[in-house]
Parts: C-alpha cells; sequence; structure tokens
C-alpha cells in the first residue's frame, strides 16, 4: 500500500482496510451474482467475454485446419463437409463480433474502469449494468442453443434471401440471440451516456476527461443511435423467415438489397464500436508509458466524435457490387475516406506524444506499439476498399477478411490487451511477470502475421471468401495462413497462462504502478467498494509531473511539491 | 391557483392551461387530418397529413414532454434521433428509386405470381 | 512490378499493354484491367510510404527515447496546430485523389459501350446458365476475344455473385431484378468465373470458367452450342441439358441419394419406377404412378408432389426450359433405368 | 459545455418529515453532498450526491432511450417508404381494408391518455397525491381503451383472412369487389364516399338510400377500379401489422410501467422531492403517442 506526505490539492491513495477492496467486501455466489458494483460487474464480462472469445478461436481453428488442403476430388474435406464449414465460419464471425468484440472493451474494462477513472462511486444506473450483463448472458444462451439445434450457416450478415427461404439452420435462435445481445450493447451505452454527462466529479469539464472516456463517450453514441437499426432488422428478418411478409423476400415481391442497407446501417458504425475503445486505450498506454503529456488532446477528443457521426454515412461501401445505384456508391465512396482522416490524425498524434519522452517498454507498450504496426496496415488495406473501382475486384476475397482481421484482432483485440495488461494491477491488485507477458505478445504477434498477411496477396489474385475448397494455386497462401493460426494460438496460450499465474502467484501491485496521472490510480489496487470516500480532486489527466517513483513500494505516488501548470 | 403553488424544485411544472390548450390543439389538428382527406390535392395529400402529423408531434414534444422547458441537451438528444432515422431512411429510399428501373425490367419479362398458401 | 503514378489518375484503357500476372494480380486480361491494377498500384504505394514512415519513425523514438540509465524524458509542446492541419491536410488530397480515380474506373466498369453485345446469366444454386443471342446455351462462359460483352443477370433463388478475377469484374447477381457488367477481354485462353457471394452448401464450388476465343472459333462454338438437340440422339443432348441446367448439384444419376448433402433422390430410382411401372410415394401420403407425366410435373413444379423423405428445396423450372430441351431431358432420365 | 451537474445542490423539500435530513445541510460546502453517506436522503441512490443530479440522470437515460426507440421504429418507417414510393397502387388498393373511424377514435384516445400522463407528472410535481392516482389510472384505462380498438380491428381482419404473410389468404378471392364477409369495409365509408362524389345510384335512387343488394350492385360496378389486386397487398398487410403491433407492443409494455407506477403512487412515494419514475414512464407515454400520431395518417388515411 503506497502511502505519501499529502501536499494541499492534490490527492492521496487514502489507506484502506483489506476487506474494503470490492472484491473482498463480501462473498459467496449471490455476492457477485446480485451485484451492483459496475467492478464486479466488469469482472464478470471480462470472464464472459473471454470464454466467447475462446469459443470462436476453436472455431476460427477448425476453419483454418480444414482449409490447409482443397477438398479432394470426390469433394470431401480434411475433417468438415461443406455444411459444417459454412457453420464455422458463420458461427465464428457472429459470436466474436456479437458475443466477444463489441462489449469486450466497454463493457468489460470500460465498465470497470470508466467510473473509478472519472472520479464517481459507480455509473449512472447501476440496476441497468446488471441487466445488460444478464442480457449478455441470454444472447449466449441463444448462441449455444443454435449449437445444439444444428448450427448457423447464413455468415454472420444474415443476408436474404438465403437466410429467410433456404437455409435449413437454427436462424431464428440465432437471430433472436443477436437482438438480445443488440439490447445489452444498447443498455450500457446509454448508462455510459449518461454517466459521462451527469457523475462527472466537480471540475471534471469535458476538456478534462481522459481520452479513454472520450472514446467510450464516442463508442456510446453509436450505440445508441446504430444499434437499434440492427434490433429492428434482425426482428424483420425473424417475422419474414416465419412468416414470409415479403419485405425482403424477392420471390414475394421484396428487395435483398434493401436488406442489406439495413443490415450494414447498424454494421458499419458497428466496426467503430470496436475500434473507437481500442484507440482510447492506446492513447492511455502511449502517453503514460512515453511519460509524456499527449500531443493534441483536443484534436484526439474531437476525432473519437467525429469517427462516430461519420461512420453513419458510409454504410454503403459494403454494396458496390451489390446492385446498389452508382450514385449512392459515389456518395458512400467520397464519405468513406472522411472516416479515414480522423483515424489518420490519431496515428500521427501518438507518434508525436512519443516524441523526447522516455519509453518504457512493459506489456501494455508492447501491445500499444503492435497495435500501431497492424492497425496501420488494417486501416490502410481498408482505402483500397474504399475506392470503388478497386473495391469491385477485392469484394468478398480474403483481401477482406485479411482488412477487417487486421482491424479487428490487431487493432481491436491488442488494443484489450494491451488494456489488460494495463489495468491488470488496478483490476486485481497483482502484478505480471512482465518477462512472460512480452513473450507471449511476440509470439501472437509473429503468429498474427503469417496468418493474415498472405491473404492479402491471395485475396487480390482473386481467392473468394467463405469457401470451403479452393482451387490449387491458393494452397501455398493458406497453408501459411493456417500454421499462422497456430502460432497465435500458442501466443494467446502463453498470454493466459501470464494472467492465470499473476492472479496466483503475482507480486502485490502498488496504487500506482505505472505513474499515470488519470484518477483511476489514485486510489488503491484492487479499488475500495466505494472507489473513492471524497470525490478526488481533478487536474489534467496527462500531467505526468503530479506523481514520482517511490522505490518503497514499488509504484508512483503524488509528488509532494506538485502545482497544477496552467498548460493544457 | 396561485404561483408559489405551481413550484417544484426539481423541475418545470406544466401549468393546467398549458396542458388544456395543448389538448384542445392536438385534436384539432386530428379533425382537420381527416377532413383534408376528403380534399383530393393530388400528391400534396399526403405531405399535408405528414405536416399536420408533424405539427402534432411538435406540440406533444415540446409542451407534453417538457423539451420548451426542459435542458435543452436532452432536446439535441431527441434531434439526433430524428436526423438521423431521417439520413437512413432517405438514403435507403434514395437508392431504390434509382435502381427500380432494373426490378421493373425484370418482372416485365418475368411477372410476380405469389404461390397461394405461401 | 512496374508503376505508372499517373496513369492511374487518368484510368486508361485499352492503350496500354497488359501486365502478366504477379504476386498481386493474376494477367490482365481484360480492357479495364490494367487502369484499375494502376490505382491499386497508386494506393499501394502511398500505403507503403505512409506505413514506412509512420513505423520507421516510431521505430526510431522507441530506439532513441527507451527507458534506460540516465535517460529522462523533456518537455515538448501538448499541441501544435501546424502540425496537425498538416497531418489533416495531406492524408485528405491524397484520398481525394484516391477517390476520384477510384470513382473513374468504377464508371469505366459500370458503362457499357453502345456495341457490346449481350449475354443473359442465370444464377442458381449452385450452377451457372449462361444464354447467347442465337439461343445457344452454355455451363461455361465463352467469349470473342476483342469485342466488349455485356452480362445481364438474374438469379432464380438466392444471391450469388459473378467473378472473374483475370478481368477485374464483379457484380452481384440478384433474384428479382437485372444487374448487368461487361468486359472486353484482350487475351485468349481459360480463366476462372467464381461465385463470390455465399449462396449455401456448394458455394465453394460454384466455379466455371470463361474460354476466350478467336472470333470464329467463337462463333462457332456458339453455333454449335445452339442446335446440339436437334444434331445429337435425344439421350446425349438430354445428358447435356441435364449438366447445363444444373441439376447435377442436387442428382446423382445412380440410385444414390444426395439428401445428406442438401440435394434429391438419385434419377436412376425414378427411371427404374418408369420401367417397372410402380408407383412413387409422396410426402403427403399418396402416390401416382410414375411415368413421363410425373417426371414432367417433378421438374415444372417439383413442389407440387414431393417425394417422401425429401425437403421441397427443389426450385421450379416453368418457363426456364424449353419443350425441346424438356423432351430430351426426360428421354435422358429414362434411360437411367438399365 | 454546460455547468457541471454537481452545483445544484439542494433537493426540493419533500413533505414528510421523515425525508428532511442529511444533504441539504452540505448544499453550499464546495464538495456539496459528500462525506455523508450515514444519513443520506432516502430517495436518492447512494451513488448520486444530490436528488438533482439522480433527476437529471434519469432524464438524459430516458431521453437515450426514446432515441433508440425512434431509431428502433425507423426501419419500419424506412420500410414503409420505400414500399409506398414504388408501389403506390398496393398503398391505395389495400388501405380501404383500415376502418378510420376505428383509427381516428384512437387516436383521440391515445392523445387524451398524454393529456393524463401529462397531469399525472404535475400532480406528483405538486404533491397532489388523489389527482396522481386519477390521472395514472385514466391513462391506464386509455391504453386499455387503445389496446380493445386495436382488437376488435385484428379480429375482423382476422376474419376475413386477411392475417399477414402466409396468414394472409383472403377467404374469399373476389374480396376486394365485394361486400366483405363481415360486412365491415367495403360497406362502410369508402363505397358511400365514391358513390357519393360520382352521384352514383341506381334508377335515381341515390347509394345511400339503397338496400344491401343495391350497395352490392353499385360495389359491383366499382370492381374494375380495384381489380386485379395487385400482387404485393400481402406485404402491405405485413407492413400494418409489423407496424401497429410493434406499437401495440409498446402500449402493452405502458400499461405494465403504469400499473407499477399507480401501485407506488397509492403508497404514497411519490412527491415533489422524487417523482423521476412518473415523470420518465409518461416521456415513454408520450413517444407512443408520437409514434401513432405518424402511423394514423400513414396507414389509415391514404390519398
Ligand atoms: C475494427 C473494425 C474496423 C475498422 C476500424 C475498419 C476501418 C476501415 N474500413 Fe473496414 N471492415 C471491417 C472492420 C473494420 N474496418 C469489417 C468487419 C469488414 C467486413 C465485414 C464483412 O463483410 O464481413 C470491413 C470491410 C470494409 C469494407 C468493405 C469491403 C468489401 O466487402 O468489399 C470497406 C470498404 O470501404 C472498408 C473500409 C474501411 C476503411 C476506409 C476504414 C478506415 O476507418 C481506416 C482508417 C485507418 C487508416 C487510414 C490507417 C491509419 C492511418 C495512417 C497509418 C496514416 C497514414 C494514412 C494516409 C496518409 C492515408 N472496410
Ligand atoms: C473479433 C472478431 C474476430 C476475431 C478475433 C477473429 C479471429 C480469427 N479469425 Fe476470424 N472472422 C471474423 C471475426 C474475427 N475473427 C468475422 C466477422 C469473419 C467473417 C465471418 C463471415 O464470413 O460471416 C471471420 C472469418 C474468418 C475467416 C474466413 C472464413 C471464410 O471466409 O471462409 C478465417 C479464415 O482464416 C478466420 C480466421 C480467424 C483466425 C485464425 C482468428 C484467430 O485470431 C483466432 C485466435 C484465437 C484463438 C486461437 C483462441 C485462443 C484463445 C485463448 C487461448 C484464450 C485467450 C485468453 C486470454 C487472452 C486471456 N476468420
Ligand atoms: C436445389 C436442388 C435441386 C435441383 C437443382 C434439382 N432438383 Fe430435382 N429434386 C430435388 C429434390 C430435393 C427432390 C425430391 C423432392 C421433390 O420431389 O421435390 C427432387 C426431385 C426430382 C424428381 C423426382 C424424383 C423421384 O424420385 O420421384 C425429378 C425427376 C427431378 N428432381 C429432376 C430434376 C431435374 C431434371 C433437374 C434439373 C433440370 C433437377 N431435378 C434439379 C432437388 C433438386
Ligand atoms: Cu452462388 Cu455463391
Ligand atoms: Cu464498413
Amino acid at each position: 500500500m503506497s502511502t505519501t506526505t499529502t501536499a494541499p490539492g492534490a490527492l492521496t491513495p487514502a489507506v484502506q482496510p483489506e476487506s474494503d477492496n470490492y472484491l473482498k467486501n463480501s462473498s459467496g455466489f449471490l455476492s457477485w451474482a446480485m451485484t451492483l458494483d459496475h467492478k464486479r460487474i466488469g469482472v464478470m464480462y471480462l470472464v464472459a467475454v473471454l470464454t466467447a472469445f475462446f469459443l470462436g478461436g476453436m472455431f476460427a481453428l477448425a476453419l483454418r485446419t480444414e482449409l490447409f488442403f482443397p477438398a479432394d476430388s470426390t469433394g470431401k474435406g480434411l475433417f468438415l463437409t461443406p455444411d459444417l464449414y459454412n457453420q464455422m465460419f458463420s458461427l465464428h464471425g457472429a459470436i466474436m463480433v456479437f458475443l466477444f468484440i463489441i462489449p469486450s472493451i466497454p463493457a468489460a474494462l470500460g465498465n470497470f474502469i470508466m467510473p473509478v477513472m472519472l472520479g464517481a462511486k459507480d455509473v449512472a444506473f447501476p440496476r441497468l449494468n446488471l441487466w445488460s450483463f444478464y442480457l449478455w448472458c441470454v444472447g449466449a444462451v441463444f448462441f449455444l442453443a443454435v449449437l445444439m439445434q444444428g448450427g448457423l450457416d447464413t455468415g454472420w450478415t444474415f443476408y436474404t434471401p438465403y437466410s429467410s427461404t433456404k437455409s435449413l439452420t437454427a436462424v431464428v435462435p440465432a437471430l433472436m440471440g443477436a437482438f438480445i445481445l443488440g439490447f445489452s450493447s444498447i443498455f450500457t451505452g446509454i448508462n455510459f451516456l449518461v454517466t459521462l454527462h451527469k457523475m462527472r466529479p466537480p471540475g471534471m469539464t469535458f476538456f478534462r476527461l481522459p481520452l479513454f472516456l472520450w472514446g467510450l463517450y464516442a463508442t456510446a453514441v453509436i450505440q445508441v443511435l446504430a444499434t437499434p437499426v440492427l434490433g429492428i432488422t434482425l426482428l424483420m428478418l425473424v417475422v419474414e423467415r416465419s412468416f414470409g411478409i415479403g419485405i425482403f423476400d424477392p420471390a414475394l415481391g421484396g428487395d435483398p438489397v434493401l436488406f442489406q442497407h439495413f443490415f450494414w446501417f447498424y454494421s458499419h458504425p458497428a466496426v467503430y464500436i470496436m475500434i473507437l475503445p481500442g484507440m482510447a486505450i492506446i492513447s492511455e498506454v502511449i502517453s503514460t508509458f512515453s511519460r509524456k503529456h499527449i500531443f493534441g488532446y483536443r484534436f484526439i477528443a474531437c476525432s473519437s466524435i467525429a469517427i462516430a457521426l461519420f461512420g453513419f454515412f458510409v454504410w454503403g461501401h459494403h454494396m458496390f457490387t451489390s446492385g446498389q445505384s452508382p450514385l449512392a456508391s459515389t456518395i458512400f465512396s467520397a464519405l468513406t475516406f472522411s472516416v479515414a482522416v480522423p483515424s489518420a490524425i490519431k496515428v500521427f498524434n501518438w507518434l508525436t506524444t512519443m516524441y523526447k519522452g522516455n519509453i518504457v517498454l512493459g506489456a501494455p507498450m508492447i501491445y500499444a506499439l503492435g497495435f500501431l504496426f497492424l492497425f496501420a496496415i488494417g486501416g490502410l488495406t481498408g482505402l483500397f476498399l474504399g475506392t470503388m473501382g478497386t473495391d469491385i475486384h477485392l469484394h468478398d476475397t480474403y483481401f477482406v477478411v485479411a482488412h477487417f482481421h487486421y482491424v479487428m484482432v490487431g487493432g481491436t483485440l491488442w488494443a484489450f490487451l494491451a488494456g489488460l495488461y494495463y489495468w491488470w494491477p488496478k483490476m486485481f491488485g497483482k502484478m505480471y511477470a512482465q518477462r512472460s507477458a512480452i513473450v507471449g505478445s511476440i509470439v501472437a504477434f509473429i503468429g498474427f502475421n503469417l496468418t493474415f498477411f498472405p491473404q492479402f496477396f491471395m485475396g487480390s489474385q482473386g481467392m473468394p471468401r467463405r469457401y470451403f475448397t479452393y482451387v490449387p494455386e491458393f494452397q501455398i497462401y493458406h497453408q501459411l495462413s493456417t500454421i499462422g493460426a497456430y502460432t497465435l494460438l500458442v501466443g494467446l496460450l502463453i498470454v493466459a497462462y501470464n494472467l492465470v499465474q499473476s492472479l496466483l502467484k503475482g507480486e502485490k501491485a502498488p496504487a500506482n504502478p505505472w505513474g499515470a496521472a488519470t484518477l483511476e490510480w489514485q486510489c488503491t489496487s484492487p479499488p475500495p467498494y466505494y472507489n473513492f470516500k471524497d470525490s478526488p480532486e481533478v487536474g489534467d489527466p496527462y500531467d505526468l509531473d503530479r506523481v514520482q517513483w517511490d522505490p518503497k513500494t514499488k509504484g508512483y505516488v503524488n509528488r509532494p511539491d506538485y502545482v497544477p501548470s496552467a498548460s493544457h | 391557483m396561485s404561483n408559489a403553488h405551481e413550484h417544484n424544485d426539481i423541475s418545470h411544472v406544466a401549468p393546467v392551461k398549458v396542458l388544456l390548450g395543448v389538448f384542445g390543439a392536438l385534436i384539432f389538428l386530428t379533425v382537420l387530418t381527416v377532413a383534408a382527406v376528403f380534399v383530393d390535392l393530388g400528391p400534396l395529400n399526403i405531405w399535408i397529413a405528414m405536416g399536420i402529423a408533424t405539427v402534432k408531434a411538435l406540440l406533444v414534444a415540446l409542451f407534453f414532454m417538457h423539451l420548451a422547458y426542459d435542458r435543452p441537451f436532452n432536446g439535441i438528444v431527441f434531434m439526433a434521433a430524428l436526423v438521423f432515422s431521417g439520413l437512413f431512411v432517405s438514403i435507403a429510399l434514395l437508392d431504390s428509386r434509382e435502381y427500380k428501373k432494373n426490378v421493373d425490367d425484370f418482372r416485365a419479362v418475368t411477372p410476380l405470381s405469389i404461390p397461394a398458401g405461401k | 512490378m512496374s508503376f505508372h503514378p499517373l496513369s492511374a489518375l487518368l484510368a486508361a484503357q485499352a492503350t496500354q499493354t497488359p501486365r502478366e500476372g504477379n504476386i498481386f494480380f493474376p494477367a490482365e486480361a481484360s480492357t479495364v484491367a490494367r487502369g484499375l491494377d494502376d490505382i491499386f498500384y497508386f494506393i499501394l504505394w502511398v500505403s507503403i510510404v505512409s506505413f514506412v514512415i509512420v513505423i520507421a519513425v516510431a521505430a526510431m523514438f522507441v530506439l532513441r527515447y527507451r527507458q534506460r540509465e540516465g535517460h529522462r524524458e523533456e518537455k515538448t509542446a501538448t499541441h501544435g496546430l501546424g502540425l496537425e492541419l498538416t497531418w489533416t491536410i495531406i492524408p485528405t488530397v491524397l484520398m481525394a485523389v484516391m477517390f476520384f480515380a477510384g470513382f473513374k474506373g468504377f464508371l469505366g466498369l459500370r458503362q457499357a459501350p453502345q456495341d457490346a453485345e449481350t449475354v443473359f446469366v442465370e444464377g442458381q444454386m449452385w450452377n451457372w446458365n449462361f444464354r447467347y443471342a442465337n439461343g445457344a446455351q452454355s455451363q461455361e462462359l465463352v467469349v470473342p476475344v476483342g469485342r466488349p460483352i455485356k452480362l445481364v443477370m438474374s438469379s432464380v433463388d438466392v444471391l450469388h455473385s459473378l467473378y472473374i478475377p483475370a478481368f477485374r469484374v464483379k457484380q452481384d447477381v440478384v433474384p428479382g431484378r437485372y444487374t448487368s457488367l461487361w468486359f472486353e477481354a484482350i487475351q485468349e485462353g481459360t480463366f476462372h468465373l467464381f461465385c463470390t457471394e455465399y449462396c449455401g452448401t456448394k458455394h465453394s464450388t460454384m466455379i466455371t470458367s470463361v474460354r476466350v476465343l478467336p472470333e470464329a472459333a467463337y462463333q462457332a462454338e456458339i453455333k454449335e452450342l445452339a442446335n446440339f438437340i436437334d444434331r445429337l440422339p435425344p439421350v446425349e443432348a438430354g445428358e447435356r441439358v441435364f449438366n447445363m441446367k444444373g441439376c447435377t448439384q442436387c442428382h446423382n444419376i445412380t440410385t444414390e441419394s444426395r439428401l445428406q448433402s442438401g440435394g434429391g433422390p438419385g434419377l436412376a430410382n425414378v427411371a427404374k419406377l418408369i420401367a417397372e411401372g410402380g408407383q412413387q410415394k409422396f410426402a403427403d401420403g399418396s402416390s401416382v404412378a410414375a411415368d413421363e407425366q410425373y417426371v414432367r410435373e417433378s421438374i415444372l413444379v417439383p413442389n407440387a408432389k414431393i417425394v417422401s423423405g425429401y425437403p421441397a428445396i427443389m426450385t421450379a423450372y416453368q418457363g426456364r426450359i424449353s419443350e425441346d430441351e424438356l423432351r430430351v431431358l426426360i428421354e435422358y432420365i429414362k434411360s437411367l433405368g438399365n | 459545455m454546460s455547468t457541471t451537474p454537481h452545483t445544484a445542490g439542494v433537493a426540493a423539500a419533500p413533505q414528510h418529515g421523515a425525508h428532511v435530513h442529511g444533504a441539504h445541510a452540505h448544499g453550499d460546502q464546495a464538495h456539496g453532498g459528500h462525506g455523508d453517506h450515514g444519513h443520506h436522503n432516502p430517495d436518492v441512490a447512494h451513488h448520486f450526491d444530490t436528488a438533482n443530479q439522480q433527476f437529471d440522470a434519469g432524464k438524459l437515460g430516458i431521453w437515450a432511450f426514446l432515441v433508440t426507440e425512434v431509431l428502433f421504429f425507423s426501419g419500419l418507417f424506412c420500410a414503409y417508404s420505400i414500399w409506398r414510393n414504388l408501389n403506390p397502387e398496393v398503398f391505395l388498393y389495400a388501405h380501404h381494408y383500415l376502418d378510420t373511424t376505428l383509427g381516428a377514435t384512437n387516436t383521440v384516445v391515445l392523445l387524451f391518455s398524454s393529456l393524463t400522463a401529462a397531469w399525472a407528472v404535475r400532480c406528483a410535481q405538486l404533491n397532489q397525491k388523489k389527482g396522481l392516482v386519477l390521472c395514472l389510472s385514466l391513462t391506464l384505462l386509455c391504453a386499455f381503451g387503445f389496446l380493445g380498438v386495436k382488437y376488435v380491428e385484428y379480429s375482423h381482419k382476422l376474419h376475413d383472412g386477411i392475417g399477414w404473410g402466409t396468414a394472409y389468404q383472403p377467404h374469399n378471392p373476389k374480396l376486394f369487389s365485394e361486400l366483405s364477409p363481415s360486412g365491415h369495409y367495403l360497406n362502410g365509408r369508402y363505397v358511400s364516399e365514391i358513390a357519393a362524389e360520382r352521384n352514383l345510384g341506381i334508377d335515381g335512387v341515390p347509394y345511400a338510400e339503397l338496400d344491401n343488394a343495391g350497395k352490392f350492385q353499385i360495389a359491383e360496378q366499382l370492381r374494375p377500379e380495384f381489380l386485379p389486386e395487385p400482387v404485393k397487398v400481402r406485404t402491405f398487410f405485413g407492413i400494418y401489422y409489423g407496424m401497429t403491433g410493434l406499437h401495440g407492443v409498446h402500449v402493452v409494455g405502458g400499461i405494465l410501467v403504469f400499473v407499477w407506477l399507480l401501485i407506488r403512487a397509492l403508497k404514497g412515494q411519490f412527491h415533489a422531492g422524487y417523482f423521476g419514475p412518473v415523470d420518465y414512464a409518461a416521456l415513454y407515454w408520450h413517444l407512443v403517442d408520437l409514434v401513432w400520431i405518424y402511423l394514423f395518417p400513414m396507414l389509415y388515411l391514404i390519398h
């Protein structure tokens, strides 16, 4: 536990009795299952999304294993039938998107960190927060039911009329599951939106919010504005499939392209639900681990909002070949680039933050650097897809698969892991072994690139996605990719081992191991049940002069002679 | 009723006069919409009906829902909903109109027939 | 790989010599391919340069400013409008160029020349059917070299997408409407034609070829395709129709059922029944004498009578098959009993 | 940005003495309300500092929720706009099956319930318990009335085989050209309207004075205007049921909420210092009303 002399104005981590920490203040199954504490809900979410990630990962490995060889001359695959393969990628995509990546950063890490970082006692609606978690569970149960009832083979995009008339799998339960998960996500969004507006302690103006909170704010805006449209789309599809209403089914005079408008009106903004919180974590980590004030705070904050809002105008870039009119395609293509600009701004701001810093290569920073590398590739390849002429060739090939794994895995997953390693000591009060954390990260990095880099080439050469088998010239790329996937598995297993070890044997974490200036580091690790007895003093969240290294606690403590600098 | 009674510390209290007045206006506008149907103005009819509906919606939002007295931010939030739904509907509509010809051409050759009981 | 940044912006058409295939692309076998590839290479170079800058700068900072004995961070400005505007405006300009190049390339892909010859395409789970102006039909696409071809496409069931990587063209095939694309092949040879919109079990084998032939050979080929029914013996002609209409997707010509992989009964069964004068049993418990009339109905309106044990997934061929084709097809099915 | 939410300080004086303690005393301190967890205003949850903050948070929360509701409905509005725009004949043809009188009745019922809901908030704000109970009960009554009318409408249609999707199987193939089996539609306003407009009649006897057989004959004459039935009529009913059904589900949801409010109101849990739930529920109810304000002309008054 850290101790220090108090300076007027600066806040000291209060010495709290052990029993006060949120993990120990009560015990028993019900104390978790019925908890309204955002921290416990965050931890439950964390366990839940990691389980989903593991399951989705297993499906991915099945895909990759099958693709090691093309089907033989009789059409038989290595160990899957075409139908099973189709179910694998559909469930892989649906689980990864709806159960893992969308709730990952906001609902797991965000839930835990956001109120503490803000200096609030809880989110605005704790009960709604718990509801959101249980809705996630119900959604997950629906997906499990889908697994029992013969899978899902529509792809995660549920395009009609295949999904409404032809598929023989459990489409309706899957749609219901995704519908419920949508509401789980909406509830998180509403909660965060209100918390950030109404629960800010005195002095915490909008432009003093840490960038992680800006990211969550922008995310919440998308969750509230876009997710309901997913809800109604899925509901209409349920009705279409069950009763044959005819809105999307051409056999009844409906329009399948309209369905795609409905789907992507949500699902494009949803990719920014996935990346914005990730970018926000990177802003925190890079500043802290470079020991530098973040560069261009306002530009970063505003670019998050810009991405969130512009992200609503570009959905049609998924539909350039769908039969959408050239007029609409042109509008969507032009606007697509307008969303890419704020992302570029962020990248350059992060770089400048590192300039003349004192860069600590801890595990979170290694992940942040990995993010920079992988997200740049993922984002830049998005430009090939946003360009109408080239997307015609690249659409629905492995080039797209590679693009979105680079942004979702290389981007969001890497940021998620950066955040997990960053806040782990705060969440569980334990330090982890830096060395094996970094080894895991590097193995995963190599495995990831080996998996998905070859896919760019086979994609631009014409390998279509969602293919159970393929023509021989693509074999070498597929084999590299499969080997990469197993390497990635090894890397992630090291990560999992490292984290479990830390729980079992880790050293006790100081209140502020990395020397960050945001408020969550002002309370003990793990935080007390009430977060803060008194609202903490709010200052510039990136003024790292506030703290200094204290060899006694092996952490940072508040500097006694600290005077807040006027500049920002 | 004296003004002192009409006060609440937390939020604005809508005066009875306003409530009844708004209600009266809403009923009047409903009658007006129904009446407007009997006048054939071609394509204008729909716009008149929607226009009246919008006036009604505004009345409800401003007075019953207190937006006229509320924090402006709540109004902005609500406007966002309308703007984004408008965006969604209008672009989807624009696109379907653009490719309508491809559908019509096809249907001219292959008329739609919906089997009974399907 | 050779690269001409300016040519990308001009989105040139047929003027330049096409390139051979490389790690990025198959050979440029249509008039539009080269221009589109140039746009790709333009974006590629912008990406490579900005990626290298980003990563080099990051690496340099990590090396120079990493934490070590005696090194301290230095205070620098926390914001700078000039810098930030620079890296807002430069990417904006580059992306504007990408958009316009891509837009022009797209228009080139969408506006078919007036004199293009039309070929009708019908997508079906999981078969392609091409119909030419002279009435010929084929399962592979046959086109002449050096002449624009316009494909007018529709689907009878779900979404498909016609993709010819060597031509850099792709367009979804949508039920209930027409979509179209055009190309002009500039190289003889055989190229892949993929279905790239997920369409169920055999999406990955909904593959066929494009054969690009010299004009004369092309004319001869479609002539042969047009009147094979008159020329060939009925059973042989029927076999061709059988393959062309996608029946093989769901039916074996033995007695073996394809139920497991989402298909229908082996057609030798019904052939045997016809030969023996037997009855076919249906899902609703009824049965009917298996004869030509029954086979005919099974093809035209398959859902009228559903063979017991099978789902009603066969698509109706009413209006999609000519009397002649039907006649030889029935002959062929009857011949399967032997 | 607006002022920080914490400045407001003092909670409204509640009517019961029991509520007067705790937070208010600290109103003018810099960190108003902090550090007194021991004696908190029982109406304010632990993580809020003041009743005002709690109310504001709830209010923004409910507005954000209404945003999601609007976007949720927007999907159906989108489908409607596109179908109506591309297939106007279908809409013109099929909407005659809807009964404008019932639709208008329901509009008035809902508007009235909106008035009582708004009034309920006022009563709660002013500590008028009796008024509050009355207003909530009236709102509930209207909600049931609305559903009752909807039930009548739905059951008439279903009786004629006009369901949605696969259940769209009009019993009588010539349904639209004749009196419907329930005698409900074409003998109603629609035929009479046209007949009046065009002075239709038999042997100089105007339509209105004809017996049923005569009316039937006129309906027969009007047939060609309706025939052949546009193929996609059933999708109109799909949209009709979809929109009114989803709206109906929201009415049912509203009923549950208002029952809960009524119970709490009877227990005297609302007062000038704590009436958030009444306000939030009323906002929701007004939105349900707003949706109907559009649905009514869109579905019933097509020209
Ligand atoms: C985390 C999720 C995520 C993110 C952040 C993005 C970001 C982007 N995406 Fe991606 N995308 C997906 C997830 C994501 N995407 C998914 C899941 C799909 C497929 C769904 C499916 O079909 O199943 C998809 C598909 C997809 C398509 C459709 C392809 C097709 O099907 O044909 C397109 C087309 O425009 C596209 C474009 C873009 C663009 C322009 C960005 C931009 O926002 C990227 C901006 C970033 C940068 C530009 C890089 C960083 C900047 C620099 C390094 C500075 C230097 C830059 C310059 C000088 C230019 N994406
Ligand atoms: C977040 C989203 C996400 C993630 C993380 C992944 C991860 C992976 N994906 Fe996936 N993928 C999608 C989203 C995602 N994917 C989507 C949306 C599609 C489109 C589906 C469609 O077409 O409908 C798709 C499609 C897709 C395809 C294309 C299939 C086809 O078109 O035929 C392939 C093929 O290689 C693939 C592979 C992989 C691999 C190898 C991984 C690997 O990265 C997986 C690695 C994970 C593991 C191996 C699990 C190990 C985990 C642990 C050991 C626990 C770890 C614990 C801690 C870290 C604490 N994916
Ligand atoms: C999408 C899959 C599919 C395609 C394509 C298909 N069929 Fe079928 N077919 C079936 C199924 C399933 C059945 C059994 C159920 C039924 O009777 O409809 C069937 C039944 C039949 C029967 C009756 C068989 C019996 O044993 O009584 C005949 C004959 C037939 N098909 C011929 C054809 C011909 C000829 C074609 C091509 C022109 C064709 N089918 C294309 C799926 C298909
Ligand atoms: Cu046809 Cu995929
Ligand atoms: Cu997108």
